[in-house]
């Protein structure tokens, strides 16, 4: 019986006309789609996308050089060269982040004791010559500079779950 | 000079039907895009102009100002030769469609035998594209699909076959007024069998999805086609689309009534499509058949290859020569409308 | 004007046949072959036999030579022993072609074979797939049916010719795997806990 | 079991006491904290140091004793029988963790910005002890920081107040410069007056203090502890070869730490060998090998370089002799460097070959003993109980030998000088016999005198016209009666004898008073290669395993005396390397062709190379050292070579390929040593001295130049550690010289005065010196200043300008 | 106007090539296929011609049935040549000698 059931299922095309409706059906369906560039799926403050070294509100940069960073970096995608600046206090001479090693964990934000390096929430960028997916000392400097409202927005939404 | 305007007249003709084929097959990809995003719940393609409806455009620019690498160890004359021979006999069938009743440019009696000729042809474009390129994965891809077209051949000539049993002509202008009326006299009816059978082996044939192991992007990269680029590419494209296209205006001519309105005849809905005119149920009726090549794109999961020949020579073809044999009893018994 | 086309399509192929016998290249060899039956098809067209013509394209053209082209790739064949012993057999081979065609031309010239009745210029009414399909399937119907057996006859030879299970293959029925259940395959036993020793 | 007490019993200087339920046995008189080291159990300590005395002022290593009423500190409580400890109980671990909350009270929590940090120990513990949170909400201490000098950087507001470097300075450095000031929360650790420390050793107190309160000035902030990899090296500086780790990150030198080795330098290290890692990277390091072409510098491929400098070479010897080529190397290079010059300057057909630039008397080479040597080992040195040392500021040549002689003085052991100035010693001199350079000879000849006057002896065969009629005085009975007291008593000459132009002569004297004296005799080489260098071959008159050679070349002085026609100079720069600077530029500058192989590239290199090649400096080559005992110690590269300097051996090794010399393809450094442990052979064994007399003919008429190399001034490397220089132990170029020598030249304090020595002249101020014997000026060797003068000790005139 | 000689000409000329072809490749049975197809081709070539100036459709049944056989005999060539390639990795007609006496 089962046998002859499946002779003519297999026989009208049942399956498939069964899989065409399903399809079919979806067709109609709302779409769930976000379309991109106009419109952005919602993100959290703790949205961790291109890194930003930022500074205190009288301009000084908050990196101390302390190191946590590249320390706890499982990709080891910081490396940071240190020196005494005149002024007797410890600063970096370099700091720069391997985008392509970096795997946005969020580690080195995490481990900063001054809140200097932060990740943005920047997540659109692109790079289009060998060697700028390193990025240095100023351009993260320059990122903290132009994103330090959100930024400083989003740690104080966020400072009540640290 | 008679003979002169003669030949501009059937170039006038060419042309009226080559440019917009190819806006259609760039409309078509157009729609396959935007079709299977809403099978898979999103938008397809919306971004290039309203709708996205420049994107067909941007992609031509793209693919004409890329460039055409021809592999070192490739053969470099039929590397070359091959994409025109795809695209050339896909044309040259067009010769013989009927758009609507004496819209044809060639109403030649054989026109059946010249559609089968032709799209058998078309095979020789993939065979050779696929040898000359001197890959692995393209020679794979040539056998699998050599393969595949030659046994689909047999199957969709056999149904076919009962068409022209049917309607006693290899003429498909006489094929389409043999079917006059309203839907219910279509061939659709009676040889259903052999118009699924048609349709299958008319998806396999075009190598599309869920029939398209000649490409199999996930096992051989793109096949026949994985070393061409830009404008070579772009002339693989065109082929495999205006064979969509002319597999759908055969289904509409052998089996839907061609130009015919499917309300013929009957008392208050036919008047009221009669102004449509025939060319238009024509187009509905091909979009149709488009429509249903990016609907199994979007529903079938790719045939395994050795279940596609089992399909072919195990299935279709049995299928098809019992139906053969079934219409001809119809024939002499007179069935229905029509015999 | 019909005269030229036929000059040119002979021309062609003429041009080809020569090709086929003497590229190096079996592919190639392949390719020129089918350009041969096209114009020949061509020619048969001009010569009224339209049916033909668009069946010498549809068999020849769209299924043989596919063939030929499908056995060539799929052979795995060096060329180059292939073409040993080309041009020793070339003065020979051309000796005998030569010969053949002075003795042929001899006896096309020679005989007066240009027929009283003249070339017939197609009938447009008449058609010429009818008129085939009507000597076949009457004068000719038993013959028909022998070129069908034979045809059903070379199917048979080729694929039993071919046809080579190789031990150890393994095959799937597809059918058997469809219908499979739930239940053939999957076995829920009840255990009872182990007890831990020590 | 019956047996283990059995034996206890036997020997009394054993008690059985139990730490954690574990019964051992410790020491008689040993503290806890002993006990518990040496069973490895873990006692958190701050102040507590094994090389210093016990303070007991953290209180972090309290531990519970048995029957004591309150916990007792591990660090001075004495062991004894029967006593039974509880390191982790609950009381010890209540009163540890509350000393841990006091001492968290006031230091800052800056660990991120404090050098310290990843390596404090302050660190450790507290994550240990420490609670997570504090309770003092109040105001925390803030101390103001002390200026230390150059070398060591501090942040006193972070200090525990353990007195580790009070200590250190006090007992081991014998400089009490630093002192705690203050009571209970106001203690400071504070200078004498602002006065900075100035001690040779002071970069110990970097790695002594548990915090970071006092860190390294030139490392500052350029790394973290956890980053830098750590490698084990030899100090390149001195003949003790001192056990170093080379802390590096990405191929640099970053810091040096000194690497315990109880036989050498215990736990210590110099200033020198601690800072001098600063000059790898000074800023005249050569990245590219240069040529000079039409007068004209050129920067230039490997390749090329080595094919002009071999061309060079063979031009010269090809046109004139093999006698006319020159090779100098420094003896701070590697014992392979060494090796394979002294093979490729033979190769070439020259015997010309020395590494004893600051020597000045030859006339003994044939007759001295393979290589010079202590004599003893360095941990035998602390046991002496009567040193005599001659000619020789102890304190800046060899540091961790001068600790060793402040131990034993501190033992009581008498230690003697005579010496041609008075040099600041860090603990008391039984005798302190300062004579002018002139008179060296005759005191050392009276101290004999004296000897074989005790003993009734005649002078032994050719000492006879040394000795003379010389009259022992009061000081030299001193001496004489000191030594022979004595079982264990040792003879030491040092820089200024080898730089003596009557060396010879000295030497045999000190030998001779050694054997009267039944002392033992040492030599204190001066550089760290300088006993492998005589191993190696790198003299003229011997060859590998200090063999007698059958062509005898010309020494190092005459090389510049009787000026050659090329050449080459391996890791030296002769105006401040050279005995004779003066000489040497004017043999260099009119030579043909000179091949420098240096790290560095100088303006005077420039002046008279024909072709640099940048080798690598130390660190970035691997290389063995022989200490003054003969000990081999070997050491890895570890720091990326700057530029495209290559290792000395590799560059000789391509050189001797260049020239076809057989035996030239060595694949690595460890192959080449295996080739010269193999051919010195059983000479590697220190041999005793049996110097013979020599007959000098040094006679001085007038002043004599008194001139020895500061401390950080002598190689190549140290003279670019830019903190070292910083110290105060670099003394300013001038002409120093007691009031007495001044008022009979007529000269003021700071006067300019003219300097004319060798044909060269130079004008410095005087400076009024009382530590130096009259008739004698002091005017520094190898300061850029001096660099143009003649001999180090010799005839020099000095007159107001 | 074209001839029927023309006809024949051209089916004389290909014949000869096809014959030609069959003696230059002698080690090539795949073109030693072909060139039996181009003798058949030339047969066909005549029948057409003849069929039409004859004005009997008798010559194109023929052709037809030539067709046919021809194309059976090159699915069993083929055939034939797929298994000699299979079995001796050559398709060198030299090769098959086993039947030699």
């Amino acid at each position: 019986m089962r046998a002859v059931r499946d002779f003519v299922n297999s026989f009208l095309l049942v399956e498939l006309l069964k899989g065409l409706s399903l399809t079919g059906r979806h067709m109609f369906r709302r779409k769930v789609t976000v379309r991109y560039p106009e419109e952005t799926a919602p993100q959290s403050p703790r949205f961790r996308g291109l890194h930003a070294l930022r500074r205190y509100p009288n301009g000084e940069e908050r990196c101390i050089a302390c190191k946590l960073c590249e320390a706890v970096c499982p990709a080891l995608a910081i490396t940071i060269e240190s020196h005494e600046r005149e002024d007797g206090t410890r600063r970096t001479t370099r700091y720069d982040i391997d985008l392509f090693k970096c795997i946005y964990c969020g580690f080195c934000e995490e481990s900063c004791p001054v809140d200097s390096i932060v990740e943005t929430r920047v997540f659109e960028y692109h790079m289009e010559r060998r060697g700028e997916n390193v990025i240095h000392k100023d351009q993260l400097l320059a990122m903290g500079e132009k994103y330090e409202q959100q930024l400083a927005a989003d740690r104080a939404a966020d400072a009540p779950y640290r | 000079m008679a003979e002169l305007t003669e030949l501009l007249w059937i170039v006038a003709k060419i042309g009226a039907i080559i440019g917009p084929l190819i806006i259609a097959v760039a409309y078509m990809t157009y729609a396959e895009r935007r079709i299977l995003g809403w099978i898979q719940d999103r938008h397809g393609c919306n971004t290039v102009g309203p709708f996205g409806l420049l994107q067909p455009f941007a992609d031509v620019f793209k693919l004409l100002l890329k460039e055409v690498t021809v592999p070192a160890s490739a053969n470099k004359f039929l590397f070359v030769v091959a994409p025109m021979l795809a695209l050339m006999p896909a044309l040259a069938a067009w010769a013989v469609i009927p758009f609507a009743d004496g819209w044809v440019l060639a109403d030649i009696n054989a026109g059946l035998l010249y559609i089968l000729a032709m799209t058998s042809l078309g095979v020789y474009g993939i065979i050779l594209a696929g040898w000359a390129s001197n890959s692995k994965y393209a020679l794979l891809s040539t056998m699998r699909s050599g393969a595949q077209v030659i046994s689909y051949e047999i199957a969709m000539g056999f149904a076919l076959v009962g068409v022209l049993m049917t309607a006693g002509s290899l003429n498909l202008s006489d094929i389409v007024n043999a079917q006059a009326g309203a839907f219910w006299n279509w061939y659709w009816l009676p040889l259903l069998p052999l118009f699924v059978v048609y349709w299958i082996s008319g998806v396999a044939e075009t190598n599309r999805a869920p029939f398209d192991v000649a490409e199999g992007e996930s096992e051989i990269v793109a096949g026949f086609h994985v070393e061409y680029s830009g404008s070579a590419f772009a002339l693989f494209f065109l082929a495999e689309y205006m064979n969509m296209i002319l597999i759908s205006a055969l289904a509409t001519i052998m089996f839907f009534g061609g130009w015919y309105s499917p309300f013929t005849g009957i008392p208050v809905l036919g008047p009221m499509f009669d102004w449509v005119p025939g060319i238009v149920w024509f187009l509905l009726k091909t979009a149709f058949f488009l429509f249903c090549y990016v609907w199994f794109r979007g529903t079938f999961p790719r045939y395994r290859y050795d279940q596609i020949m089992r399909l072919g020579w195990k299935v279709l073809i049995p299928v098809t020569v019992v139906w053969l044999v079934v219409v001809a009893v119809f024939h002499i018994t007179g069935f229905g409308p029509w015999y | 004007m019909l005269q030229i086309i036929f000059y040119v399509f002979a021309a062609i192929l003429l041009f080809s046949a020569v090709m086929v016998i003497s590229v190096k290249n079996p592919v190639h060899a392949a390719m020129f072959l089918v350009l041969s039956f096209f114009s020949a098809a061509a020619i048969w067209l001009l010569g009224g036999a339209e049916f033909l013509g668009i069946a010498l394209v549809l068999v020849y053209v769209g299924a043989v030579m596919v063939l030929f082209l499908f056995v060539l790739m799929m052979l795995d064949i060096n060329t180059d022993i292939m073409r040993q012993g080309f041009a020793r057999y070339l003065p020979l081979g051309a000796a005998i072609g030569v010969v053949m065609v002075v003795q042929m031309l001899l006896v096309i010239g020679a005989a007066q074979i240009t027929p009283e009745a003249g070339a017939v210029v197609a009938d447009p009414d008449v058609n010429n797939i009818k008129m085939i399909g009507q000597v076949l399937y009457t004068v000719y119907v038993y013959p028909f049916e022998l070129a069908a057996v034979v045809l059903l006859v070379a199917i048979i030879a080729a694929i039993m010719l071919t046809l080579h299970k190789r031990p150890g293959t393994k095959r799937q029925d597809v059918g058997k795997q469809v219908r499979v259940r739930k239940d053939e395959r999957l076995k829920v036993i009840s255990m009872p806990a182990e007890k831990r020793e020590r | 079991m019956n047996a283990k007490v059995d034996q206890e019993q036997k020997n009394p200087d054993l008690v059985t006491i139990e730490v954690d339920g574990v019964s051992m046995e410790v020491r008689k008189g040993a503290m806890l904290i002993e006990a518990t080291d040496a069973a490895n159990v873990h006692v958190p300590r701050f102040c507590y140091h094994k090389k210093l005395s016990v303070a007991a002022n953290c209180r972090m290593c309290l531990v519970e004793v048995e029957r004591a009423p309150k916990p007792l500190p591990a660090c001075a409580t004495p062991v004894a029988d029967g006593m039974r400890v509880f390191t982790k109980s609950e009381r010890a671990l209540a009163a540890q963790k509350g000393v841990m909350e006091f001492l968290l009270i006031n230091h800052p929590l800056d660990c991120p910005i404090c050098d310290q940090g990843g390596e404090c120990e302050l660190q450790d513990v507290a994550l240990g002890y420490g609670r997570g949170v504090s309770r003092f909400t109040e105001r925390k201490r803030v101390v103001e920081d002390e200026n230390l000098g150059p070398l060591v950087a501090t942040e006193m507001t972070r200090c525990i107040h353990c007195t580790r470097c009070v200590r250190f300075l006090d007992e081991v450095a014998g400089q009490r410069e630093l002192g705690g000031i203050g009571r209970g929360e106001h203690t400071v650790i504070s200078t004498y007056v602002e006065a900075g420390v100035r001690s040779e050793l002071s970069g110990n107190v970097i790695d002594l203090c548990p915090v970071g309160a006092l860190t390294s000035k030139p490392y500052r902030f350029s790394a973290r502890a956890w980053e830098m990899l750590s490698h084990a090296a030899i100090a390149p500086h001195d003949s003790v070869g001192s056990n170093i780790n080379l802390h590096h990150v990405r191929g640099k030198v970053k810091r040096v730490a000194p690497r315990e080795n109880e036989s050498l330098n215990e736990t210590w290290i110099s200033d020198r060998d601690r800072f001098s890692y600063q000059g790898i990277y000074s800023e005249d390091r050569l990245p590219r090998p240069l040529v000079k072409r039409n007068g004209e510098w050129e920067e230039v491929e490997w390749e090329t370089a080595l094919e002009v400098t071999a061309k060079g070479l063979r031009q010269v010897v090809e046109a004139h002799g093999g006698g006319q080529l020159g090779a100098l190397i420094s003896p701070t290079s590697t014992l392979e460097e060494l090796y394979l010059l002294s093979r490729l300057v033979r190769g070439l057909g020259s015997a010309n070959i020395d590494h004893r630039l600051r020597q000045a008397d030859f006339s003994d080479q044939a007759k001295a003993p393979a290589f010079p040597h202590l004599g003893l080992s360095v941990e035998e040195l602390e046991a002496q109980r009567a040193v005599l040392v001659i000619g020789s500021n102890v304190r800046s040549e060899l540091p961790i030998i001068n600790l060793r002689l402040r131990k034993a003085s501190l033992a009581g052991a008498a230690v003697m000088t005579v010496n041609p100035r008075r040099f600041k010693a860090n603990y008391e001199l039984a005798v302190d016999h300062v004579v002018a350079p002139q008179a060296m000879v005759r005191e050392l000849a009276a101290v004999a005198q004296a000897l074989l006057d005790a003993k009734g002896e005649p002078a032994p065969a050719g000492f006879a016209e040394l000795l003379g009629d010389v009259k022992p005085g009061r000081v030299h009975q001193d001496i004489a009666t000191k030594l022979q007291e004595q079982e264990q008593a040792v003879v030491l000459t040092g820089a200024l004898v080898e730089s003596h132009p009557a060396g010879a002569a000295l030497r045999a004297l000190a030998g001779l008073i050694a054997r009267l004296s039944n002392a033992r005799f040492g030599q204190l080489p001066q550089a760290a290669n300088s006993v492998g260098a005589c191993l190696a071959g790198a003299q003229p008159h011997r060859g590998v395993g200090a063999r007698k050679s059958d062509q005898v070349g010309l020494d190092a002085r005459r090389m510049f005396e009787e000026p050659r026609k090329g050449y080459l100079l391996f890791n030296v720069e002769p105006e401040f390397d050279a005995w004779n600077p003066s000489a040497a530029r004017k043999a260099l500058a009119e030579a043909e062709f000179v091949a420098v192989m240096s790290p560095y590239a100088t303006p005077d290199m420039a002046d008279y190379a024909d072709v640099i090649l940048p080798i690598s400096a130390f660190s970035e080559t691997a290389g063995t050292y022989v200490n003054l005992e003969g000990r081999w110690q070997s050491a890895g590269g570890v720091a990326a070579p700057v530029g495209e300097a290559r290792p000395g051996w590799r560059v000789l090794r391509v050189l001797g390929n260049l020239f076809d010399l057989d035996g030239f393809d060595y694949q690595g450094a460890d192959q080449v040593l295996d080739e010269i442990r193999s051919a010195v052979g059983e000479a590697a064994v220190p041999a005793a001295p049996a110097w013979e007399p020599v007959v000098n003919a040094f006679q001085a008429q007038g002043l004599v130049r008194l001139g020895d190399v500061p401390i950080y001034r002598t190689d190549m490397l140290v003279r670019r550690a830019s903190a070292l220089q910083a110290t105060v132990h670099t003394p300013a170029a001038a002409v120093y010289l007691a009031a007495a020598t001044a008022a009979a030249v007529g000269v003021r304090e700071g006067q300019q005065v003219r300097v004319r020595q060798d044909g060269a002249s130079l004008e410095l101020p005087a400076v009024i010196d009382d530590s130096i014997p009259a008739d004698c000026v002091w005017i520094p060797a190898a300061l850029e200043e001096t660099g143009v003068l003649g001999p180090m000790q010799g005839e020099v005139t000095v007159e107001a300008a | 106007m074209i001839e029927l000689s023309d006809y024949l000409y051209l089916g004389a000329l290909l014949f000869s090539l096809g014959v030609a072809g069959i003696f230059l490749n002698r080690k090539n049975a795949i073109v030693l296929l072909m060139s039996i197809e181009l003798i058949l081709l030339s047969v066909n070539i005549n029948f057409i011609g003849f069929s039409y100036y004859l004005n009997d459709i008798a010559g194109q049944v023929f052709v037809f049935f030539i067709l046919t056989v021809a194309a059976a005999e090159s699915a069993i060539g083929l055939a034939i040549l797929v298994v000699l390639f299979r079995n001796r990795g050559s398709i060198d007609v030299a090769d098959v000698s086993s039947m030699k006496g």
